[in-house]
């Protein structure tokens, strides 16, 4: 989200001006609250108005969102949020239009309007609670749950090869990629700042610990004991360290990635992160496949190309330009037409 | 009868009879190459101009170019022009164009007995016929009899006639339909200029080929003129119509245009999201020029997302539209359920298209009433309405933006393949014409309540942006006024109810129903949508022969009229011709108790004002 | 009138007088974490092998997991149980289990005048007393007046009797359900013996809570025995049920038990496409356990992808299913018209909730029968049937399966939310109660041709890999016999006319119309779906109190069955609660030209029998 | 496509025995009649039998292909061919399924069930037809259209930047991707064959030209001056070599391609391709966006993974051989029953 004509010095509203006067209904100990509490702690940081928010989401525990902001919100059908928003911005572009959704609403039956979304480059901020798991529906797989899985829908486990969301939006060229997660709240605020400020379409997937379906799923990244081996940290222009003492880095043989110990490399020899080679993006997205490997996280990939509401404006502005403001008695009469006479 | 006089300057000069008609019907068709829908637009446009009143049809093959010389490759283009009111493209054509064998054999069982048939007798080659699966030729066979035929050898003559400008073969070859143009101008005493002036236009940067088309025209017109063939030539007079600027519009350009006017008339940014599909595209196509009125097409990746996106548009303030045909409809219904929940603006415009499934995909039908009516989960009622002819659609798409934008509602235009392709002379409205539907924006934080209703029983449209206004809309049930989810039992009665009344209340904000004819009569052939013209011209003619006939015309199909019980109840009997097994029929029984005969065509064609004539006869003389 | 003795050793005993009853109506209610569905259907098992006729509504909230104490938090578990065939999971509840305020405060107002009321009194605190929004405690401000209360200490009991066992708080808590189970238990006089079984086995690797929740049984059983709060106990004797093996089932698990038992029945291997949505879910979590059978279960990206993949499962020869509920089914009928043309077997299995659009999405509806009759593109009949009952649904999903096949044609069945979560007593089938449903497979390539049709106007299913009937099948239309792509019109209608002849013809394999009641009367009470067993009840009051009326139930929907006419012309008046805004109301007047009073309820909530009773009695009243 | 039950020696038919009796409908001159021959070609060689084949397709000129191949064969609705054939192949692994889809049929209304069915696995083959057009319906842009396209939708110019097919079905991790086009038989005889032999989903990019909407939209890939220079053909195991006098070359500086002259460098400094990696394939997939470099051609990705159809059985299996095959009348008596004696 860009610069914008409503922008303010002081935006005037404050994390407690986005709660809306709805009882929150999502489980006790859901993942949601953070999640939620995040983005209103950054929304008053990023210096627009609070009537230009729109918060638009599919179906699922995720996609009740927009009843907790008080902002505008659009609670839509199953998987066709990033369809509403792209129309709201095409129509309305100096709208801040966010989409809330699910690994199901999102990647299952909404897969289509993503990868869509993902080339066509709209400004809109898709935050993609992921749990692993259709929660509303209480507990079937979805396209994120591992191999193997156990869910009320594949009792004998999940035999499906799941998406990485990461990967996906990379290859559908998504211009701005990345990953952040309930726990780490900072992470978070800084993530879901990043995006806003992305001029293009953000996507960020965010792991959520579902209680109650899928507890415990990303424990081993968000556990404090667990996390510093099995996470690294992004950031454009910094060698990949990672580990309990930050004892470990990632390099690069060739085009493979290798985890060194520190013990025995320079970080001179670490890989140095670059967030606009779409090339690293798809290395390191697909990276934690391999036994060793570290998830990473923060933004993977951030480029600039024109948005489609931008491309949009602009061809309207360059008809209008050349041919002139369109008149509609003109265009009734364009083309062959003949008069007939009193008679 | 035609003889020779010796002119002044001692060449040989026909004189040929001239007759008066009333109106014409002719067919051209030839080969997808040939050019068949160009010689037909050009003949309608002369023929307009010429201030008859006039209906045309084009028939295009389902691929988009067929191996030349086959039966499914054959293109054709219909004209029916009068010197009186018209409806339909015309029962039976006079007069039939083939360019080649295949066309023959496709066109000739429409043609009235005794009827004209031109062929170009140098497409009759051996390999021509056995593409048209002729065993011998027609030509020979002796198979013509009943009809009157003249052979033309166009080919040669327009060889001849372009010979040694520079063009190629092929070039020549392609430039015979002009050749069959001005025989035909000759035929039906038309003037030349407008596609003379046409050609130079729009070949201006190709002179040659101006040259060629020009030379074919004239070399057809002079044919006509020189050589013994005809026996008369024929002349419609200009028909009486409204004075006034006219132009000719197909369907779907009418009703894109209607699109443009309905932004322009409730003052809002126009939107269309939408999915290519046969027979709606052009409406995209047309559209997508019209950047100029800052009008925004965003051709989706699908028709849910064509619907989704013109939701979101409407959401943010757009008048917005989605446009497709029967199985991109079925798509869309579960999110056409979305907007009568969240109670937004949006019109959906469906052009029928024959089904089930893919069905017919080129082919107009009307069999998409009831998925209009009842195709969605749950209790989802929203107006239907249908366009009665191509300059119709013009007007009934401002109709739809109309009640959408009073009542907060999803409105569904139906239209069909036929309306979409065929085309009317149209009387420009002007500014004054048009409807002012703009509504205003809620904008005031002290009263507003998302679901509040004002006395249309409509809720206030609050556009994101607006400060103090932010609230949340969805899909779940919503709270009267509050319109937070509510699970409430009463609540959701209630809110069902309501959205019915709303629909219902559509009641009051459109015309009475009006019939053509008597109020009361023995008959009334009761029919929606493009089967209008061929209804009206059956109708005239029933009332011509005397018959107690009258025809009533429904365009708002959900809901009815209000007295269009009690003007149906003025006939002794009801004929409703449809183009699907009766749906209309069913609709009329479950509302009014009303019997009525079906006349059912679902063979991918309008139909003939004879057809139903006859059925109606037969009633009538049965009573 | 309880008075105590002494008992042999000493202690007091008291003695309490049994009350026989021919029916009961309990309701237990408390927040999501209560437990209140296994308290439930435990006292269902129970009561079951007692031998009683029942049935059962289990009401979750939407939430998976509302914060504990809300109004929108509670759970409930209503269980109807007599010693005579009954039909509905009970009008009004006799007795109250209320486990906090939330409890009370939601299902006070369905109590009958005077019943009893459980509550834990321990609940009543202050900060569940604000949660559940009372101004003032309830057992103390008087407004319980006209009630029986018994006011309680669950917790405070269940702690001490679980006391030192070694379990933690949380899990003592945790087994006060099984001390209101066991106080349920004395309170209607049933055997502990099955619920103290199934503890054992369903606890056998938790040694630990075992044995907390059988003392927390035990507990509130002698509660009821030694305290003298209960002034009686009531008995209710068993059912005089047909003979045979019964076990209890909901509506979803009979569906999913007759897919496996329809494939049986077919000898073909099986498959479900599927995408979960509530209230279907179950079906496709209950098939996915009998990997077995050798039934494949799929779970789709989308709807679109669950209905298509079981069309490919189809024409490669499995039978083939879908499930879904309102807007899924909505994105399913472009496919199912795909089903139509290719003519392939299919079952559609729409399990209704309130719409339109995500609407009430956890509460029963019976608003999708236009959907499932009209809802897709072009003429595109088919099949359409509903379940009555909650067992009903494992007979009529064998029955759609069987019409899928003998006719290639999907079918679409509609339960509902009610019937798939509600429960009834099932009287098991043996092997030869069920039909042989199979079809042979074509294979003969010197007869075959793929829309040849049989006395059913059936095509033969000829499954890819059989060599020599290579054939091509698609969504355009088919030629008669040839099956190859047709645009000719004439086939085109006559095609139209087949697919409808063939859905007509249904009729003929279909059981005719029958009625509870008399044959004629002066009202017949006509429902459809889920509403049977409020409908059957509301009749028998009815005709115990002598009115002259009956109850015709339609599992048939499309076509309706042959003699449905002339059974509803038995009765000078018809009866039709629906809930919705009056859809088979609508399809009797288009269909019989046959008026009938509409009861319409869209709560999200099943008839009450009472309802349905006024309803009918003001009718007879006016007559 | 795996070794099959029926295989047989002698498949005992021939091209012309795979021509139905339907005319052929497409327009002359346009690609899909080449594809249409070399897949005529390509079959009987397999080894297979050819009532096994099905070929399912979508809607689209492309997707009539099924009406001109005397197997069997399933013309679909607009997008779910895919769906189509994944629920004919988990039900019946035994078939050889095919699936022929266009540009928009594919990519635009049917992605969401091809980036699924790439996950999942399907032994499916996806032959797409790219003309970067939609052709049937007379010529709107399509997801693969080019930025700028004059389209019957997009007369001003298409404002989208279009999918790059073999990114997004690495992306969606499928199996095995490949390009080839319809102006060079032999290499798309080779690519259909190599999709056919391998087991799991094998999605092959199809440039086709529709003479009609869009044509020479692949002039100069095809066009035997401009070929050369412009295509470059990946062979597993060989340096990346190009250009009229083979003297191009194609080298990694790390993870990003350069394109060298074989004048200043040794063959040996090139890139070996490595059909196996998902890195490689990923770089190579998207190289030509930057101008210099040619298009690819050939197998970018070919690795191993279970199909869906063979996890299913085995699951089922598994469960038959754990619980014994399902016996109806015991499942019925599941649970809590009772019994009700005569009485
Ligand atoms: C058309 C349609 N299909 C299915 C559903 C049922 N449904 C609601 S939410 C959901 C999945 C939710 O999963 P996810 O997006 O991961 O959200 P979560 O609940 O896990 O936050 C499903 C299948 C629906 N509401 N509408
Ligand atoms: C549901 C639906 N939407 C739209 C269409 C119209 N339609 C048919 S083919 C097609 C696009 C074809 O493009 P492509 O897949 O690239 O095939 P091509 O004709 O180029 O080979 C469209 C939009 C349809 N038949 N069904
Ligand atoms: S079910 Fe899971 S995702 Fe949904 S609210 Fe509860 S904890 Fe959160
Ligand atoms: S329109 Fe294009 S793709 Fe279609 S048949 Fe013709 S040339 Fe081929
Ligand atoms: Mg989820
Ligand atoms: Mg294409």
């Amino acid at each position: 989200m860009t610069t914008h004509p409503t922008e303010t010095e002081q935006p005037g509203f404050t994390a407690k001006d986005l709660a809306s006067d709805q009882d929150i209904r999502w489980c006790p100990g859901c993942g949601d609250y953070s999640i939620l509490a995040q983005i209103q702690r950054t929304l008053p940081t990023l210096g627009l108005k609070k009537e230009d928010f729109v918060f638009v989401s599919g179906i699922g525990c995720s996609s009740r969102f927009p009843y907790y902001m008080n902002t505008y919100g659009f609670h839509g059908i199953h998987g066709r949020a990033i369809a509403i928003a792209s129309g709201l911005k095409s129509a309305h572009p100096n709208l801040l239009v966010w989409v809330v959704t699910g690994d199901g609403d999102c990647l299952s039956i909404g897969g289509n309007h993503f990868i869509h979304a993902c080339r066509k480059n709209f400004d809109i901020n898709v935050l993609m609670f992921n749990n692993r798991i259709y929660a509303l529906t209480k507990g079937q797989y979805s396209p994120t749950s591992v191999y193997g899985q156990k869910t009320r829908s594949t009792p004998y486990g999940a035999i499906d090869h799941p998406f990485n969301p990461v990967l996906l939006a990379i290859g559908a060229e998504c211009t701005f990629v990345a990953r952040s997660m309930d726990r780490d709240p900072k992470h978070l605020q800084e993530t879901i700042a990043r995006a806003a400020n992305h001029h293009g379409m953000s996507f960020v997937e965010i792991f959520q610990n579902c209680n109650i379906f899928n507890d415990g799923a990303f424990d081993l990244y968000t556990d404090k004991e667990t996390k510093p081996d099995h996470t690294v940290f992004l950031e454009h222009g910094k060698p990949l360290v990672f580990g309990k003492e930050n004892n470990k880095g990632i390099r690069l043989d060739g085009f493979r990635p290798q985890v060194v110990d520190l013990s025995e490399h320079s970080v001179n020899d670490l890989l140095v992160f670059d967030e606009t080679s779409k090339e690293l993006a798809f290395i390191l997205a697909h990276m934690n496949d391999t036994p060793g490997f570290p998830m990473p996280f923060g933004v993977f990939l951030s480029i600039e190309r024109p948005t489609y509401e931008d491309e949009m404006a602009r061809q309207i502005q360059a008809v209008i330009e050349k041919e002139g403001k369109g008149d509609l008695m003109k265009l009734l009469r364009e083309g062959n037409t003949w008069e007939i006479k009193e008679n | 009868m035609p003889t020779t006089i010796e002119t002044a300057d001692g060449r040989k000069k026909k004189v040929v009879e001239i007759i008066e008609l009333h109106e014409a019907t002719i067919r051209f068709a030839g080969d997808s190459g040939d050019g068949m829908q160009l010689t037909g637009s050009q003949f309608t446009a002369t023929t307009a101009q010429a201030g008859n009143d006039l209906s045309t049809l084009p028939d295009y093959p389902a691929e988009i170019r067929a191996p030349s010389g086959t039966l499914y490759g054959v293109s054709g283009f219909q004209l029916h022009f009068s010197d009186r009111d018209i409806h339909t493209p015309g029962d039976r054509p006079d007069l039939l164009i083939a360019m080649n064998p295949a066309a023959l054999k496709v066109n000739l069982k429409d043609l009235r007995p005794g009827g004209y048939i031109i062929v170009n007798s140098d497409a009759f080659d051996a390999k021509n016929l056995r593409l048209a699966q002729y065993a011998t030729n027609p030509l020979e066979d002796g198979s013509l009899k009943g009809y009157q035929v003249f052979e033309v050898p166009i080919t040669k003559l327009t060889t001849a006639a372009l010979e040694g400008i520079g063009l190629s073969m092929k070039e020549i070859t392609r430039s015979k339909n002009f050749f069959a143009l001005g025989l035909c101008y000759w035929l039906y005493n038309r003037s030349l200029e407008p596609t003379l002036q046409w050609i130079a236009e729009k070949f201006a940067n190709k002179p040659l080929i101006a040259e060629g088309n020009r030379r074919a025209l004239m070399a057809g017109y002079n044919f006509g003129e020189m050589t013994e063939v005809f026996t008369c030539r024929f002349n419609v007079k200009p028909a009486k119509l409204p004075a006034g600027w006219y132009r000719n519009v197909t369907g779907n350009e009418a009703t894109a245009l209607g699109i443009i006017a309905a932004c322009e008339c409730a003052r809002l940014p126009g939107f269309l999201g939408s999915y290519p599909i046969t027979p709606a595209s052009e409406i995209l196509h047309e559209l997508s020029h019209y950047k100029r009125f800052n009008f925004r097409t965003f051709q989706a990746e699908d028709e849910i997302a064509g619907i989704c996106t013109a939701i979101g548009a409407a959401y943010g303030g757009s008048l917005a539209f989605t446009t497709t045909s029967g199985p991109g409809m079925a798509l869309k219904q579960e999110a056409i359920g979305l907007a009568i929940m969240t109670e937004l603006p949006l019109v959906i415009i469906n052009v029928q298209r024959g089904g089930p499934s893919t069905g017919l995909p080129t082919k107009p039908e009307q069999a998409d009433l009831f998925q209009a009516v009842f195709g969605r989960n749950g209790e989802a009622p929203l107006p239907v309405l249908a366009a009665a002819s191509p300059a119709n659609c013009f007007w009934m798409t401002i109709e739809a933006a109309r009640i959408a934008l009073r009542f907060m509602t999803p409105v569904i235009l139906l239209t069909d393949g036929y309306l979409a392709n065929g085309s009317e002379p149209w009387l420009l409205p002007d500014m004054e014409d048009l409807p002012d539907i703009s509504i205003p924006f809620a904008t005031d934080p002290s009263t507003f309540q998302p679901y509040a209703r004002n006395e249309d029983l409509s809720r206030p449209w609050a556009v994101p942006g607006t400060p103090g206004l932010e609230h949340r809309i969805g899909g779940l049930e919503k709270k009267h006024l509050a319109g937070t989810v509510s699970y409430d039992p009463l609540n959701h009665q209630f809110m069902c109810e309501m959205r019915r009344a709303k629909v219902i209340k559509v009641q009051d904000a459109i015309p009475d129903q009006t019939v053509f004819g008597p109020e009361t009569a023995d008959l009334a052939i009761v029919g929606w949508g493009g089967s209008y013209g061929a209804i009206r011209a059956a109708t005239e003619r029933l009332m011509e022969k005397g018959k107690s006939v009258a025809h009533v015309h429904i365009k708002y199909l959900h809901p009815f009229p209000k007295n269009l019980e009690s003007v149906l109840r003025g006939y002794k009997k009801l004929l409703v011709p449809e183009m699907n097994l009766g749906q209309l029929s069913f609709l009329l029984r479950a509302h009014f108790f009303i019997e009525s005969e079906k006349l059912s065509k679902v063979q991918g064609l309008p139909f003939r004002p004879s057809e139903i004539e006859e059925a109606a006869a037969k009633i009538l003389e049965s009573m």
